[in-house]
């Protein structure tokens, strides 16, 4: 299947190097201690953030730091054939997982000892790129929320197909079954904290693929600091009047 | 001695080829049911406590082709590790055996009712008297005859009484169904099938309270009131059968 | 009374035995234990902190879990594990640490007939490894019932579909002990006393206690095959202190 | 567990429960040394028994037995299956064996029995074993359809001896059982043929005289357990926590032994205490076969 | 759970007692509605329904499917509800189960009338296409992202705004003598024209609150907590109670169970207008 046309556009009109239109909205769950709406194009997921509050299962309390928590769910209509998703299963799990050990990466655990934050995204539309999303809606939440961060970890995907890298891949263009590089990145520290990829890659191909994926994430970051910013300056608007 | 378990063909039960299932038919000059009660009468209820002694309290009730046993177990330790609560807790549960029912089921938890026998119980117990403890009610209806639900809360107030758990009163439920133009209580199966709209209510007599209330299809304001009478009527009656059944229990000398 | 199998053993010959113990690092004790092709790995893990379901304050508990080769655990699986536990239970003494439990995980590795007492032998030979204080062992074996009315010994997988009837039993191992024990006020000998019996197929109560006969005529052998792979390892003053 | 000698000098100042409870054990060896039990019943006798049968109308067949105070209600449904392709003129039985939280504290909701499988099993194996049902009965059509008998069996109080009260309620729901006149229809599918539509049924039925199975060797069983040389038969709850040693002997009506169980315990059983439980059996199944056949007798009056 | 002090619920019960609530309102007005539709481009109809700090998603999504034997000429519709975990951590893993199968149920006594299908709030007989072969499967999913609050209405309301925007595509049987009894018959389902569903008759639901002697509508999850009983009555334009259910285990008297509902009959019907007004102002948005 061609995903890139001989004018070197893919199937949705994007260039090889162009990301989706990115949305993002602060505070859209009114219960939530922080929140977040995070679009990537049709991909849509909210993020919320519980936290830092008593240890619930006492087993589990850290005395030296804060305990992490991280549920990742998919709304039954977020995908185009309607399937009852049973909530736990393996895939969701594993993201669960990646979503949970990336931000506790970036999350200052050490200055809220015996304490609890809980990170909740729940997909409602899935067009690929899903972790990714997650990862960026999480970042906003635990801002929103005022969770101490070493950085605003963002993230972003690549992949490789009709030998051509290509940024921030969609639904179609993920499931071609090509190589799919999802970076979790820290644009200040200039750090990767999470690097997956399936199927396989030339090693100086996936160099290149890594660093678009990386360049995608500092334009996620940029995105993601204005909207902060945007935020920060309503809050303050808000106070003054 | 070879096994014969293993895997389970598909199977399916044999049913009766009807050219299409009949609505029945009411006829409205004698007010006549199916079964020979009249559009306001209640089926025959017998009722019994003691029925399980291997529970802390536990009564039978049976209703026509009804029949439910429902055991009380605690006040006990709460199985799930929760926070303390100056309440206690009650925890229902009612299941169907496999073959309570035409076509034969799984014999799993039915959830909705059972938090409907919660809800409907829940304001009749004194929560506050067995602090830090749960209460058990399992319901398990050995065949189904319609009006279950009912059936099974009422049952289930009788258990409480014969576990000594502290209530204020007794509940009592019937449900009736609407069925064309006329209402009729204590619906069988058959009826139950076939209703346009159904009620139910459990009440407390002493106290004149509803716990519970539920209504499904289409009613005008008039035949809400017209129902509600009807069913706290016969509560009324119900509650008067369960309290002679439970006098009954004491008096008797206890064999045990 | 003479049977032909296909194996061309006698009707009271046995499979070749093997027993190597201490074949996983990790478990706390551990065995292998096979019959001609039946082959079953046990390992026992504890005594440890028991959870709050099997907690007894008062003896120690045993839990079995049993691992198929293959597929999910069924009915017949849990039945297995039910009647190992028991077994375990009896012939262990479960008085020396209360509160705490101990597993015995069996995976079975090939199964061609008399796979449960295979199973028993090597939890027993398992619990033995992992230190675990026993009253005594205990031998399993299979006896099958040919519709001739005659009795063959630890069947194959293809002998058991045949016959008529089976019965696993398991019997406890005579005790070596420097302590007079007094508990045998019966006039039979410790050994011949079931610590378990399970039947498949019907069969005429004399054929039963036949078999018993036969099975119990073997568990000698068993015994001291038993005896003499625990004794290899064993330092030589811990010796008949069982 | 204090020693014996302990609880016998407190426990003339003790009040029975309390001693009851401290010292079952004891409290249990002061009965046995009198030959009674408890509850008032010798070593050897078994409980109370009763058999009703058709308790469930919903069902093809159905049992409700009580052993003392253990329930079992069992039943079956019939539903059509295609035979497998090995044994094509042979129907076949499920058998199922549920402990709803009902019958015991000791179930929860959710978390099935662990008993519950392990008697499931052992039901399967005895009632086929045993010979009693021709499977060949089961058969319609040869190949194309046969009878898939559901037993299911639920306790519904649970007070020790339940692989005895179970196995009985299966035997007792199996001769109540009323196989339904059935015919086939063009597209081969089974329906139950109406007798009383205007006598014109289209279809011959299929099994017109097929309504009962026959019953050969219906298997028996009676549970002892072992405490010291005491065999206590039928136990109750109770005596099954405190006693952990059961020898589980099954009978068929000719007399051949189905099976004979005893998972383990702390008692060795020595022959002859295994022949003192097969004679005890032995009484036990001609008292249940004059149970169970007036159950019969009763139902056919009625 | 909301932790609340003695101050704060005495509070809250003395301004519902004086007929002024926290927030400002009166024990019977609504928090502001806003309702968006085709929120979720992949489904057949969707609506976004917030009220106040409750927010909540429906879709509906509808596919082929076979009648029910016993129901030849009627489709079939189900409801399933999600309490997502965003909206409380307790709905984290199986948490929110409970909930969630309980407001389904609701939804669906509220939606779908009696077992005879009367007075159901969608005509199952419209959705069928070839009788006892072909009819519309219809997927209610509603997806509780926030709450604070008066979920079951919100949902209904939600259900009722996405069944608004939904269109079936129009189907054409090709071979319907098809006469071979068994065989599907083929259908066509076009892709440009669709029937714009009927709603007319979906009620509304409205949930009175009982806090102290009086009631409230829309409560808040704050005064959710202060509540001995609450009834949820779906009560449709033509002033029909089309199904009622109670929550909250307190026994209230019959008399005051009668007043209730002709409270929550009154509420229903301004509640219907401005939720019809918010729907095609919705629709109207999204046509731009």
């Amino acid at each position: 299947m061609e995903f890139v046309s001989p004018e070197g556009l893919r199937l949705d009109g994007r260039r090889p190097l162009e990301m989706r239109q990115l949305r993002a909205e602060i505070g859209a769950v009114s219960k939530a201690d922080g929140s977040a709406v995070f679009e990537m194009g049709n991909t849509k997921v909210i993020a919320a953030v519980y936290g830092p509050r008593e240890v619930e299962n006492r087993a589990q309390q850290m005395n030296d730091q804060a305990l992490v928590r991280c549920e990742y769910t998919m709304a039954n209509f977020s995908t185009g054939d309607r399937v009852r998703k049973p909530k736990g299963d393996r895939r969701s799990t594993e993201i669960s997982m990646v979503i949970r050990q990336t931000m506790e990466a970036c999350i200052m655990t050490h200055l809220m000892p015996r304490s609890q934050i809980d990170i909740f995204v729940q997909v409602l539309q899935a067009d690929g790129g899903t972790r990714s999303a997650c990862i960026n809606a999480a970042t906003l939440a635990l801002a929103d929320a005022g969770i101490p961060m070493r950085d605003l970890v963002t993230s972003c995907s690549a992949g490789y197909l009709n030998t051509t890298p290509l940024l921030d891949l969609n639904y179609v263009e993920d499931s071609a079954g090509g190589p799919d590089v999802t970076v979790g990145y820290l644009p200040k520290l200039d750090k990767v904290t999470l690097l997956q990829m399936d199927s396989k890659l030339p090693l100086d191909t996936f160099e290149s693929v890594m660093q678009l994926a990386i360049e995608g994430c500092k334009a996620v970051a940029n995105y993601l600091r204005e909207v902060l910013l945007e935020n920060t300056k309503q809050l303050e608007y808000r106070r003054g009047s | 001695m070879s096994s014969r378990a293993g895997t389970t063909p598909s199977t399916y039960s044999p049913s009766t080829q009807k050219k299409k299932p009949q609505k029945p038919t009411f006829n409205d000059s004698n007010g006549v049911r199916s079964d020979g009660r009249g559009f306001y009468q209640c089926r025959p209820a017998y009722l019994k406590t003691g029925a399980v002694s291997a529970a802390g309290g536990s009564a039978y009730a049976e209703f026509g082709n009804t029949k439910v046993i429902v055991s009380v177990f605690g006040p006990r330790e709460s199985k799930k590790a929760m926070m303390y609560s100056n309440v206690g807790r009650l925890n229902c549960s009612v299941s169907y055996t496999p073959f309570a029912t035409q076509v034969r089921g799984q014999g799993s938890e039915h959830k909705e009712y059972s938090s409907v026998l919660h809800k409907a119980l829940e304001g009749a117990i004194l929560l506050e008297s067995f602090p830090k403890t749960t209460v058990d009610v399992f319901a398990l209806v050995m065949e189904s005859g319609g009006s279950d639900l009912p059936v099974i809360i009422s049952c289930a107030s009788l258990a409480l009484a014969d576990a000594g758990i502290m209530m204020y009163d007794l509940v009592a439920a019937v449900s009736l169904s609407c069925v064309g133009p006329s209402l009729v209580i204590d619906p069988v199966l058959e009826e139950e099938r076939w209703q346009d709209g159904s009620l139910m209510l459990t009440y407390m007599p002493c106290r004149s309270e509803v716990t519970q209330l539920a209504v499904n299809g289409e009613w005008t304001t008039p035949k809400i009131h017209e129902g509600m009478e009807l069913c706290l009527d016969a509560c009324k009656k119900l509650a008067g059968i369960m309290r002679s059944c439970l006098k009954e229990e004491a008096d008797s000398p206890s064999i045990q | 009374m003479e049977v032909d199998r296909e194996d061309g053993r006698t009707a009271t010959m046995l499979r070749p035995l093997a027993c190597s113990r201490s074949v996983l690092n990790r478990a706390h004790g551990s065995a292998s234990w096979s019959q001609g092709d039946t082959k079953v790995l046990a390992a026992v893990y504890g005594p440890k902190v028991g959870t709050k379901k099997t907690e007894n304050p008062e003896k120690a508990s045993i839990e079995v879990i049993w691992k198929p080769k293959t597929g999910q655990i069924g009915k017949l699986e849990r039945e297995y594990e039910m009647i190992l536990t028991r077994t375990l239970q009896s012939i262990c003494i479960l008085t020396i640490n209360p509160n705490t439990t101990t597993s015995v995980i069996i995976q079975v590795v090939n199964d061609d007939g008399a796979l449960l007492p295979c199973a028993i032998n090597a939890a027993c030979a398992a619990l033995v490894d992992a230190g675990i204080s026993l009253k005594h062992l205990a031998v399993a074996i299979c006896c099958c019932l040919a519709e001739t009315g005659c009795v063959i010994l630890d069947p194959t997988k293809q002998e058991e579909q045949k016959m008529k009837a089976s019965v696993y039993l398991v019997f406890p191992n005579s005790v070596l002990s420097v302590l007079q024990v007094s508990v045998t006020k019966i006039d039979e000998p410790m050994e011949h006393g079931i610590i378990t019996s399970v039947t498949h197929g019907a069969m005429s109560v004399e054929d039963y206690f036949y078999c018993l006969k036969s099975g119990r005529a073997a568990t000698a052998k068993l015994s001291n095959f038993l005896r003499s792979r625990l004794q290899n390892r064993l330092p030589s003053d811990l010796l008949g202190d069982t | 567990m204090g020693s014996s000698n302990a609880s016998g000098d407190i426990s003339a100042d003790m009040e029975i429960d309390a001693f009851r409870r401290l010292f079952p054990v004891q409290f249990y060896e002061r009965h046995f040394v009198k030959s009674l039990r408890p509850d008032a019943r010798t070593l050897n006798s078994a409980r109370d028994t009763s058999v009703a049968l058709g308790a469930v109308s919903s069902a093809n067949g159905s049992a409700l037995v009580k052993i003392g105070c253990t329930t079992m209600l069992a039943a079956i449904k019939m539903e059509i299956m295609t035979p497998s392709t090995e044994s094509p003129d042979e129907g076949n039985l499920a058998i199922e064996f549920h402990m709803p939280p009902i019958c015991s504290p000791l179930v929860r909701p959710g978390r099935p029995a662990d008993a519950a499988p392990v008697i499931s099993k052992q039901l399967a194996d005895t009632i086929l074993s045993a010979g009693m049902i021709n499977l060949k009965e089961l058969c319609l059509v040869s190949g194309k359809a046969a009878w898939m008998a559901y037993l299911d069996i639920c306790c519904l109080d649970a007070d020790g001896a339940l692989f005895d009260a179970a196995l009985l309620s299966a035997v007792a729901a199996f001769s109540s059982l009323r196989i339904p006149v059935v015919s086939l229809n063009d597209e081969g599918r089974v329906f139950i043929s109406e007798e009383m539509e205007e006598g014109k049924s289209k279809r011959e039925p299929v099994n017109k005289e097929q309504r009962k199975l026959t019953l050969s060797n219906i298997p028996f069983s009676l549970t002892c357990v072992l405490h010291k040389n005491y065999i206590l038969a039928d136990p109750n709850a109770e005596e099954e926590s405190i006693i952990e040693t059961s020898v589980t002997v099954v009978l068929n009506s000719s007399g051949q032994l189905v099976s004979l169980y005893k998972p383990g315990g702390p008692v060795l059983a020595y022959t002859a205490a295994i022949q003192d439980c097969v004679a005890l059996t032995k009484q036990r199944v001609q008292e249940l076969q004059i149970i169970l056949n007036e159950a019969i007798s009763d139902m056919e009056v009625d | 759970m909301v932790g609340l002090s003695v101050g704060e619920t005495n509070f809250i019960r003395g301004g519902i007692a004086q007929d002024l609530r926290c927030d400002g309102r009166k024990r019977l007005s609504y928090r502001p509605i806003h309702i968006d539709t085709g929120v979720i481009p992949q489904a057949n109809g969707s609506a976004r329904v917030r009220i106040g700090g409750t927010d909540v998603i429906a879709s509906v999504k509808a596919e082929l499917g076979r009648p029910n034997s016993a129901q030849p000429g009627k489709g079939k519709v189900s409801i399933h509800i999600d309490c997502s975990a965003t909206a409380a951590p307790i709905f984290q893993g199986k948490g929110g189960e409970a909930l969630s199968t309980e407001l389904a149920a609701d939804l669906q006594r509220c939606l779908l009338g009696g077992k005879s299908g009367a007075g159901a709030g969608i005509d199952l007989s419209s959705l069928s296409i070839v009788e006892g072969k072909v009819c519309w499967d219809l997927y209610l999913d509603g997806l509780v992202v926030s709450s604070d609050g008066n979920m079951l209405d919100a949902l209904g309301a939600a259900i009722k705004a996405a069944l608004s925007n939904t269109g079936l595509p129009k189907v054409n049987v090709i071979a319907a003598d098809a006469t071979s009894s068994g065989d599907q018959p083929e259908v066509d389902v076009s892709d440009e024209e669709f029937l714009q569903f009927d709603t007319s008759a979906v009620p509304v639901i409205v949930t009175l609150t009982k806090v102290g002697k009086h009631y409230i509508v829309d409560a808040t999850e704050e005064e959710e907590s202060q509540m001995s009983s609450a009834m949820s009555i779906s009560i449709n334009r033509k002033g029909l109670i089309c199904g009622l259910t109670k929550r909250g285990g307190a026994g209230v008297d019959p008399s005051i169970v009668l007043d209730m509902i002709s409270v929550a009959k009154n509420v229903s019907e301004n509640f219907i207008n401005v939720l019809d007004s918010e729907i095609a102002a919705a629709e109207a948005r999204e046509e731009e």
